[in-house]
């Protein structure tokens, strides 16, 4: 029988329905998520099953939405707040960062501070510079955050599910350009644990750690590689804290080679803070310089062609490693 | 001061040119032409058309993604908007910021925004620079009824009751922040009512009588340029469109209206109609002039639209630009 | 239902109570014993007694940076709180989050805030819950007049009455936001007319005065238990020392009052004299039983520090735990 | 003639009075920083100086001082908005990241975005998790800013007087730690560029960039370090966006090692993009991995011992540097 396939959107709804079933504790929030069903789709059906008690149409107040769902928890409670963008967790990072990551912390032990905060993150649909943004950097730098970027269907229905029974805050960003992409996911229940990398594909001349939307971007590039004899190993993190860098270690002891692929600003990404610890760590296996491919640092044009210009791409990614794989 | 014919017939071509503009942007959505997004005011041209109406030539405008109608009231360029729109070279931002960035210095327009109640606190800030720098202008920042339930609403309008800035602010109540209806939004459904906890005063005004928005609006604006300080307008209209382009052309994007709502408003409330039937009350126009000005009008975004597609796409080196000032700026 | 004379009289343990924990802790800072700063309420102490007599025993509270008040009303444990003023190993936090992080799980107080504002979402979070689970609790938030010019005050407050949660909302008008005069900060002074542009009822009352605080507190709490969701009420107060032990150790640190502002409130409306008094006129006390319960307060604070100063500093391991939960934790 | 010596705060407060008086669209605006000369007396004596009008006491409201800050620039002011501590930028991150370091950009290029964002940064005075935060490396990921954060009484003058004239914002951190901190202030007027480094002491063995906090303790450690046999040579980027990274290759390729100290978080700290680049560019002329002195990923404790455990000391620079220097 052939595996079921279902979008990355319905993948999101599906988990949050089926944790929202299995425990009374959990319930979801933000602005748009219930009778709407998501300004992306991504709670279409979510309302319906479980109506207005467990699912909550907010008024346009970020802060209130973290500061609500962070009080909920610390009473005993399990939200799911989406916050519609990542865009605009700008407006809420004091909720983020200074209540809710620390709140265990500066509240001597609470054991109830369990939420998720959903965002749609990255840009590559033309909604421009405040709407294409991916700051998951912003949340790595930040002790008692999990952050978690799942690039296919099946990935963020079961780390979605795992983020709702952590016991701690975890950033769950989920890149808008794949909610319409569909994947294998099976129908029985799964969970994939936080904080565990994936090689995504096996190969030996170099690794690529990649996440979001260069992820599929960058196994296109790892096939085009193979077509011409360069054979490159796709690590995806999933979760980018904790990092699961022993994975991303062994896979360039073995390669030698590392590119860092993602969709965030160059300057200050995630891709620093891994090349920053593989070169730490594996100063003595790499054969070349670490690179990493990310938008150069610009601000997101709306034009298609010059997003398409500054995002980096397929190519992007092919032309770095043939960079350094010579 | 009663309106002058002149004028009210100048208010009622504005407000048709934006009808026309929005009407044909969405055909051009339709067909792929739009980068992204964009949103349109359809039913709420009586507050862009009355508040700037009230302004004058040097004052400025501060204004939100649903901000086509407020550039056109207040007399931008049709062309670089309608190619801004399109994510043409000639746009205001070349392309680069689309529907939800547009400005025009030339006629104080700083700005519109993409995060919903981010203009309130820089319309104050606008303000603010007024009074220090005394050039006696004022600034009009316009946002929705779901921006007034930020944060920024609040910083915004009591620290300009505090600073005692020159500033307007005009809230759009259009009932719906996306698939948000406004009495669900709110505590108190009376936006106005918030203006008393800031000791600033405030209006609620039929948004769809542009008369009505013209006259308000006009009274803060005297207020505020005889150095008594900001005023909250709530001009209380109807969104006739889904929430986004995107969204109108989405499978349920529209699905969270009560049956008949829409079609309710479109026929009894449609601020064009209303506006309309008052000129013809007046003796301002008849109807072969009510159809020939619709006609110059659809006209004007015709044109606009020979100039828009015709005009390039942004050059690559553009993406980089603009980031910083050119070295040697100061 | 009037209070009755021990209820009254238990209040007033109560504010002697804070009263000497403040000057005490005072005095320690002086000495250099509290590590960084911490903020006294001495002044506003009605306000906290007041409000937390008004709550039943297993309702919520969450506060802001100046709450060792809140926390010793609502019967937190003095020995404890004053070890985390002091930093110690037993303290609620360990001595990790010092005067600013004060909790006691076991009173229901979750817990007290760095950053101004930050409580009121919070606060009205656990309304969320209560209501949710359906517990029969309310939960009452403090904050101050500084706060409510945050934006955090406006969404926490209209999400409150969207939601209809039984949060009571306490906000401590003393007067000062650091050196900022309340009534230069507010456009209106009068903080508890905001709640009406949430469609929520505010009050206004006599901080000073302990019984007023608590019955307009009782009744707002018993409004949230019926169901009838959220109100504000405003306590005018005011704060009788320097915004924190650190600022008034500093030179200048205070010089932003008015002269004589401060000697004429202690004078004048000092909350404990003014409490005193009616307690007299009410026949409840007599002066000598007046300076008893002072004395026997005051030793409260002196076994508190005895237990604080001889508790052992936090072990070096313990600055690295509780930033995650305990793998496993479910 | 001895150099005048002057404090941290005082040199602020010296540059914010010289360049209010220098251009009439200077002010200065912020919570405390009128009547009462700034919550840590780094703007005392302005208000005494230009009065109400220059110097603006505003209500607790951030995101109201950056939003208003924004606008008066855009309608041709100059201001200096102070945000009391850099923690709670969180609360206006909307209007740092999303409107100010995008409003050229996405007004069409608009002439007037002159503003600096000023506020005390990094721990060290026991004021706990939610007030001794670094976030630097937050701006750095964002063009569009400009991101200073000076160490000395010498450096925050001039620097400080750059950045009001620079026709871009700027966001200023200035360490908390270091107010008190005096050194020698020139009675005479000068400037220094943004985006210099500065070599503070010379060395043959290793190359240590430091900022903030990590300054002086880093300069002492150099001093240690010097007794037993090891030449240091440390370089202050001053300026960490634009990043000054020529001077800082070049003094790696000069002593083949280098470590980079910061007070920040490690994860995701500044450093880790300055060791991405060193190791990108300078590969092999690298003797040893980069390694990097932070703040272990924790949250800032109250308790003085605690605090000093976790925050950097000299100590740990000395022990790092002897880790890859020998
Ligand atoms: C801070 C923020 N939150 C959410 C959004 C997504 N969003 C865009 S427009 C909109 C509705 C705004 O409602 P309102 O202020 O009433 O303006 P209207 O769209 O009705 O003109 C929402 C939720 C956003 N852009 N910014
Ligand atoms: C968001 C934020 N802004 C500024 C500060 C610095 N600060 C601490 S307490 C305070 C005054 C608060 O005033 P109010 O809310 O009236 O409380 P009070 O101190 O009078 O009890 C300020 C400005 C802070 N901690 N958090
Ligand atoms: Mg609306
Ligand atoms: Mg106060």
């Amino acid at each position: 029988m052939p595996e079921r396939q279902i979008s990355y959107r319905e993948a999101v709804a599906e988990a949050i329905k089926e944790e929202i079933a299995r425990d009374d504790r959990v319930f979801l929030m933000g602005e748009d998520v219930g009778v709407l069903g998501g300004a992306f789709g991504s709670t279409k059906g979510v309302y319906d099953a479980f109506g207005g008690e467990r699912v909550l149409d907010t008024p346009i107040s970020e802060t209130a939405i973290v500061g609500y769902a962070l009080g909920a928890a610390m009473a005993g409670m399990r939200p799911i707040a989406e916050i519609m963008r990542v865009d605009w967790m700008t407006i809420c990072m004091d909720e983020i960062v200074n209540q809710t990551a620390k709140m265990r912390f500066l509240s001597g032990g609470h054991p109830d501070v369990a939420l998720v905060i959903r965002a749609a993150a990255e840009g590559g649909i033309g909604l421009g510079g405040q709407h294409s943004q991916s700051f998951e950097a912003w949340f790595v730098h930040i002790p008692g955050l999990k952050v978690v970027m799942p690039s296919t269907p099946y990935d963020v229905k079961g780390l979605l599910k795992s983020a709702v029974r952590d016991p701690n805050p975890v950033i769950f960003l989920e890149p808008g350009v794949l909610y319409g992409v569909s994947g294998p996911v099976p129908e029985e229940e799964y969970v994939i644990p936080l904080g565990k990398a994936e090689v995504k594909r096996e190969g030996k001349d170099i690794t690529i750690v990649a996440w979001g939307t260069l992820l599929p971007k960058t196994l296109n590039a790892a096939q085009t590689l193979a077509n011409e004899g360069i054979e490159a190993e796709v690590v995806d993190p999933r979760t980018l804290r904790p990092l699961d860098i022993d994975t991303i270690i062994d896979s360039v002891k073995k390669t030698g080679r590392l590119i860092i692929a993602h969709e965030a600003m160059k300057t200050g990404g995630v891709g620093a803070e891994i090349a920053a610890l593989v070169q730490e760590r594996a100063f003595d296996h790499l054969d070349a310089p670490i690179k990493r491919v990310a938008t150069p640092d610009v601000i997101i044009p709306v034009n298609r062609s010059l997003e398409r210009l500054v995002l980096p791409q397929e190519d992007t990614v092919v032309e770095a490693v043939k960079s350094i794989c010579s | 001061m009663p309106l002058t014919k002149e004028a009210l017939l100048n208010m009622y071509r504005r407000m048709l040119t934006i009808r026309h503009f929005e009407e044909g942007i969405t055909e051009f959505s339709r067909q792929g032409l739009v980068p992204g997004t964009g949103h349109v005011s359809i039913g709420e041209e009586a507050v862009a058309v009355g508040s700037c109406s009230a302004l004058g030539d040097k004052d400025y405008i501060i204004s939100t993604h649903r901000a086509h109608g407020h550039l056109l009231a207040r007399g931008a360029d049709i062309n670089v908007i309608l190619a801004e729109v399109l994510g043409k070279a000639t746009g205001c931002t070349g392309g680069k910021g689309g529907s939800m960035h547009l400005s025009d210095f030339s006629r104080q327009i700083l700005g519109t925004n993409g995060i919903v109640g981010a203009g309130i606190n820089i319309a104050g800030g606008v303000g603010l620079a007024i009074k220090m720098r005394q050039t006696g202008q004022i600034c009009l920042g316009f946002f929705g009824d779901g921006a007034a339930n930020r944060g920024t609403f609040h910083e915004g309008l009591n620290m300009a009751a505090v600073l005692q800035v020159p500033t307007v602010f005009v809230c759009t109540n259009n009932q719906y922040g996306l698939s948000m209806p406004q009495c669900k939004a709110c505590g108190n459904i009376d936006i106005s009512a918030r203006a008393n906890g800031y000791g600033m005063p405030g209006y609620r005004v039929d948004g769809t009588d542009v008369i009505a928005v013209y006259e308000a609006v006009k009274s803060a604006v005297d207020r505020a340029r005889d150095g008594e300080g900001p005023s909250l307008i709530e001009a209380v209209s109807y969104r006739l469109r889904g929430h986004s382009m995107r969204m109108d052309q989405m499978p349920g994007g529209s699905d969270y209206r009560p049956n008949g709502e829409v079609e309710d408003w479109a026929e009894n409330k449609d601020p064009l109609k209303i506006f309309r039937s008052k000129l013809k009350e007046l003796g301002y126009i008849n109807e072969k002039e009510a159809e020939q000005l619709d006609a110059e009008c659809r006209q004007l975004f015709e044109s606009a639209a020979d100039f828009a597609l015709n005009s390039p796409e942004p050059e690559p080196e553009t993406a980089f630009t603009w980031i910083y000032a050119p070295e040697g700026v100061k």
